[in-house]
């Protein structure tokens, strides 16, 4: 893949984020992976001058994780497609469809995951940054 | 007599609603190249009415989901009778390379009564033309069925 | 009259597609603008467990079907990329003609549908119109004229003869000679500089950090354009992107306009040095390991991160399209414009929602 | 008595039945111009009857009495052109056809509907002191309000009156809704209100105000001729040429908005009034 890559944490995505847009890099897309029953993969893409980076987060299904909405605005709407697709859950969303982007308010499971799991809420939550 | 002239006057002067339920753009951009002057559906009378409460045929492209069901319904349900609806596009008929996709309830004919199919991917403007006037048809049907 | 909540879409004649805005308007003035999505959503990524690596193109086709050679492209290529195949040269020039076919006749629809929001029907009828002179090309070229399906992996699958690529050149002259025509009317008529002039403005910091892309973003002086990464055969190919600098709806039309006069010079350098040989190569073995891929598609620069493990089904797919990129654009533009200058703020920004939502 | 009733069933006959033919020639010339071969020439009649015979959904009450008063009031202004009388009479009765049109659009609760009827509002507040100038102008130059005295002149009053027939011809654009003024609804879809002022109004009523709007043109292409009211072939011609420019305009113009439209109509309206109604004061 072209682009380096950088493993994260929940604890340090935020900041990551931070230092990446001030290095000039614009926000490019995050693609969510399911790895297996419990852990899912979040890739955050960035760019600069067609340069490539990526941060891998690896989280547990029935964590939250920090939205980096505030940082780059464009994220809402990836975040919430992941919300909505992949039922991981992020909180500070500049704007928040609470699982309505593409479903409707009655669905519980999250259609992408192939271990169909229904939306209970998130047991773990990241340390105050 | 009247009759005969209201049947004549609806045949040449169908006015339709396009609705994309979920198309990939194909077959919805085949709908709007209809108008244009290549092909000019207006010679049959055919205006783009934008509002279901004018409109006499119902095009519908696309795949139905869980969400624009009730927007397919409602449309068709706010056009005052007689009405035709034609299904365009392998996705309106069946779903089409869609149909297993997670969000994809079907075909149209799923949601409201579909009167013509139009088949291809997407639609040539030629077939979308044809199912029109197919539609057309369809009204002297209902016509009857009417009086009867 | 006070506060109205207009809401537009998701059946609306300005914008084919259905996308809903739900509009809050003081006086014709739009104060709050909150678009919903799912209309068209299908759950496309999904489709990959189920379909394998060579009828996922048709699928990723469809994303879009006026993008749709592109993004077979773009997923060409990453699963080329990841499996180590070469495309044989000609494969790659052809890649490029009708990828440029394509591009000009999404902006030509573009203009139209943009003369059209604007009210200006007849400048939709004669753009339409020049636009069917490249649907005829790629219908005489592939048999169909929206979803060309050309791509496979290790190549493509039609070959243009001599007196095809002939007949392209010929027909895009005459192409050119028509939209010279009506340059003056969509560039200097009063009325539509009136409408389109000032409207929407972004600046070149507020584009370059909503990560905007495409032609949205190079309007507002911005150079950026994926076929800058040389894929396909633009390394052999001289190109220069177009860049506007006010950022405003005027702007972003001139770019397109500009572009589909770029696209002619593109396809006519790429028949000028259209290599013989073979058109594709046989692919062996299964996709293994993770990809980025990225081409310039007429809305933007279009992403995909694709991720195999050794079967015929790919383990993820993930597709991120230019107007994905561009709608934070609208919620930043909308408010304070005017309820006239809502199709034409929207439709500047050239929405695809079935490549959005896919 | 007899030829009175005459008249007043030619007017009502052929009001509509003229104003119908020239918007059949409209979107003929109209698709011609943008390179397409267009409708028969009696779409317009096609249409009307289709939708006589189509569901009724009536919204409400009121909205079905307003299409019915509008439908009265243009063609009783069309009759009244017809019998030669009281010009003021037949523009005010014009206006009022008119504001029955809005109240019947804002009466429903679509927003479409409601911002339409507005705008349609804002329109008539731009033409309507138009029209009045207009009048003014005409007995400036006759001494009367009444249409038997423009016949009686001896000479058109185009070639006293030619910035006044500016000012005519642009509130003829407005109220054909063509192209820079379509702002409250449109003849094509491609509106961001839909349509607009019409949305609500569907089968037999639109019917209705379709008809009325044919009263409309014909009244006010028949306030055009009276410009050259000494000789009919001149005042056809007249007309003509005059319906022709609105088809040109109509497809070189962009929709503006009603901002421009506001300052445009008045600003030029009235510019162009003054001056004439100044030369032919001091005159």
């Amino acid at each position: 893949m072209q682009g380096e890559i950088m493993d994260i944490g929940l604890d340090n995505l935020l900041g990551e984020t931070a230092r990446i847009k001030v290095e000039g890099y614009r926000f490019v897309t995050i693609s969510c992976v399911e790895i297996n029953e419990i852990r899912m993969e979040l890739l955050y893409h960035f760019d600069r001058n067609f340069q490539l980076k990526h941060l891998r987060l690896s989280i547990s299904r029935d964590c939250r994780a920090p939205s980096i909405s505030p940082v780059y605005f464009a994220a809402f709407l990836v975040e919430n497609e992941i919300q909505d697709l992949f039922g991981i859950r992020f909180h500070g969303l500049t704007v928040d469809y609470d699982r309505t982007l593409y479903l409707e308010k009655d669905v519980k499971t999250a259609p992408f995951c192939k271990f169909a799991v229904v939306e209970k809420s998130p047991v773990c939550e990241e340390k105050t940054p | 007599m009247f009759e005969k002239i209201l049947t004549r006057a609806r045949m040449r002067s169908p006015w339709m609603l396009h609705f994309d339920c979920g198309s990939c753009n194909g077959c919805d951009i085949e709908v709007l190249a209809c108008l244009t002057p290549v092909y000019d559906v207006e010679r049959f009378g055919v205006v783009n009415t934008g509002n279901p409460m004018h409109a006499d045929i119902l095009l519908v492209t696309g795949t139905v989901n869980h969400r624009n069901r009730n927007v397919l319904r409602n449309l068709y349900d706010q056009m005052p009778g007689p009405k035709v609806v034609v299904a365009i596009g392998a996705c309106g008929l069946t779903g089409g390379i869609f149909r297993q996709a997670w969000n994809v309830v079907g075909g149209v004919d799923r949601v409201i009564p579909v009167d013509v199919y139009v088949p291809g991917c997407p639609a040539k403007p030629e077939a979308i033309i044809d199912g029109v006037v197919m539609g057309l048809e369809k009204f002297m049907e209902k016509q009857h069925v009417d009086i009867s | 009259m006070t506060r109205t909540i207009i809401p537009f879409g998701p059946q609306h004649p300005v914008l084919p597609e259905p996308i809903h805005l739900m509009l809050t308007l003081d006086d014709e003035v739009i104060t709050e603008a909150v678009p919903a999505f799912g209309f068209v959503h299908r759950g496309l990524e999904k489709l990959v467990e189920i379909r394998d690596f060579h009828q996922m193109i048709y699928v990723v086709e469809r994303i879009c079907g006026i993008c749709s050679m592109l993004h077979a492209m773009c997923y060409c290529q990453g699963i080329e990329e990841m499996m180590g195949i070469e495309t044989p040269p000609r494969a790659r020039f052809l890649r490029v003609i009708w990828s440029e076919l394509h591009r000009m006749h999404s902006h030509l629809l573009w203009l139209g549908l943009f003369a059209d929001s604007f009210g200006f029907e007849s400048l939709f009828m004669q753009f339409w119109k020049i636009r069917e002179k490249i649907l005829d090309i790629d219908e005489a070229t592939t048999g169909n004229r929206i979803i060309v399906s050309v791509n496979v992996i290790g190549g493509v699958r039609k070959d243009l003869t001599l007196e095809q690529t002939r007949g392209i050149l010929s027909e895009l002259k005459s192409v050119e000679t028509e939209l010279k025509r009506l340059e003056t009317t969509i560039l200097n008529d009063y009325t539509v500089q009136n409408r389109t002039v000032g409207k929407g403005v972004l600046t070149a910091k507020q584009a370059y950090e909503l990560g905007l892309v495409g032609p949205t973003l190079r309007a507002s002086g911005v150079m950026q354009d994926a076929r800058m990464l040389k894929y396909a055969a633009f390394d052999d190919i001289a190109f220069t992107p177009v860049v506007e600098t006010d950022g405003d709806c005027y702007a972003r039309c001139k770019v397109r306009f500009r572009e589909v006069f770029q696209s002619i010079d593109l396809i006519r350098q790429a028949i000028g040095k259209l290599p013989n040989g073979e058109i594709a190569v046989k692919v062996k073995g299964r996709p293994d390991g993770e990809v980025t891929s990225r081409v310039e598609q007429p809305r933007g620069e279009v992403f995909y991160y694709i991720r195999a493990n050794g079967t015929k089904h790919l383990e993820r797919l993930r597709v991120r399209t230019p107007t994905f990129a561009n709608v934070p654009a609208l919620l930043t533009m909308l408010p304070g414009a005017g309820l006239s200058d809502v199709p034409v703020i929207v439709l500047s920004i050239d929405p695809c929602i079935s490549c959005t939502e896919r | 008595m007899i030829r009175h009733g005459i008249l007043i069933a030619a007017a009502l006959i052929f009001g509509p039945l003229v104003g119908g033919l020239i918007s059949g020639m409209d979107r003929i010339l109209t698709a011609r111009v943008q390179s397409r071969i267009g409708p028969p020439l009696l779409q317009p009649f096609y249409d009307v009857i289709k939708l006589l015979g189509k569901e009724k959904v009536v919204v409400n009450v009121w909205q079905a009495f307003c299409a019915n008063a509008y439908l009265t009031a243009a063609s009783i202004a069309v009759v009244l052109l017809c019998l030669r009388s009281d010009l003021l009479l037949i523009l005010f009765i014009q206006a009022v056809g008119s504001v029955f049109l809005v109240v019947g659009a804002f009466s429903s609760t679509s927003p479409y509907s409601q911002i339409g009827a507005h705008r349609e509002l804002l329109q008539m507040l731009c033409y309507e002191p138009l029209l009045i100038l207009v009048a003014v102008g005409v007995y400036l130059q006759t001494g009367s309000f009444r249409i038997a005295a423009v016949h009686a002149l001896h000479q058109p009053m185009l070639l006293k009156l030619p910035f006044l027939f500016l000012v005519l011809g642009l509130v003829l654009t407005i109220k054909l809704r063509k192209s820079p003024f379509d702002l409250s609804t449109s003849h094509h879809a491609h509106q961001e209100l839909v349509k607009g002022l019409l949305t609500d109004y569907s089968g037999p009523l639109l019917a209705l105000t379709e008809i009325a709007h044919w009263c409309d043109t014909a009244l006010l292409l028949g306030f055009c001729s009276l410009f050259w009211a000494t000789n009919p072939i001149g005042a056809l011609l007249l007309v003509a040429v005059t319906y022709l420019m609105e088809i040109w305009i109509d497809n070189v113009c962009a929709r503006m908005n009603w901002r421009w439209m506001l300052g445009y109509g008045w600003g030029m309206g009235m510019a162009l009034s003054l001056v004439n109604l100044v030369w032919l004061y001091a005159r």
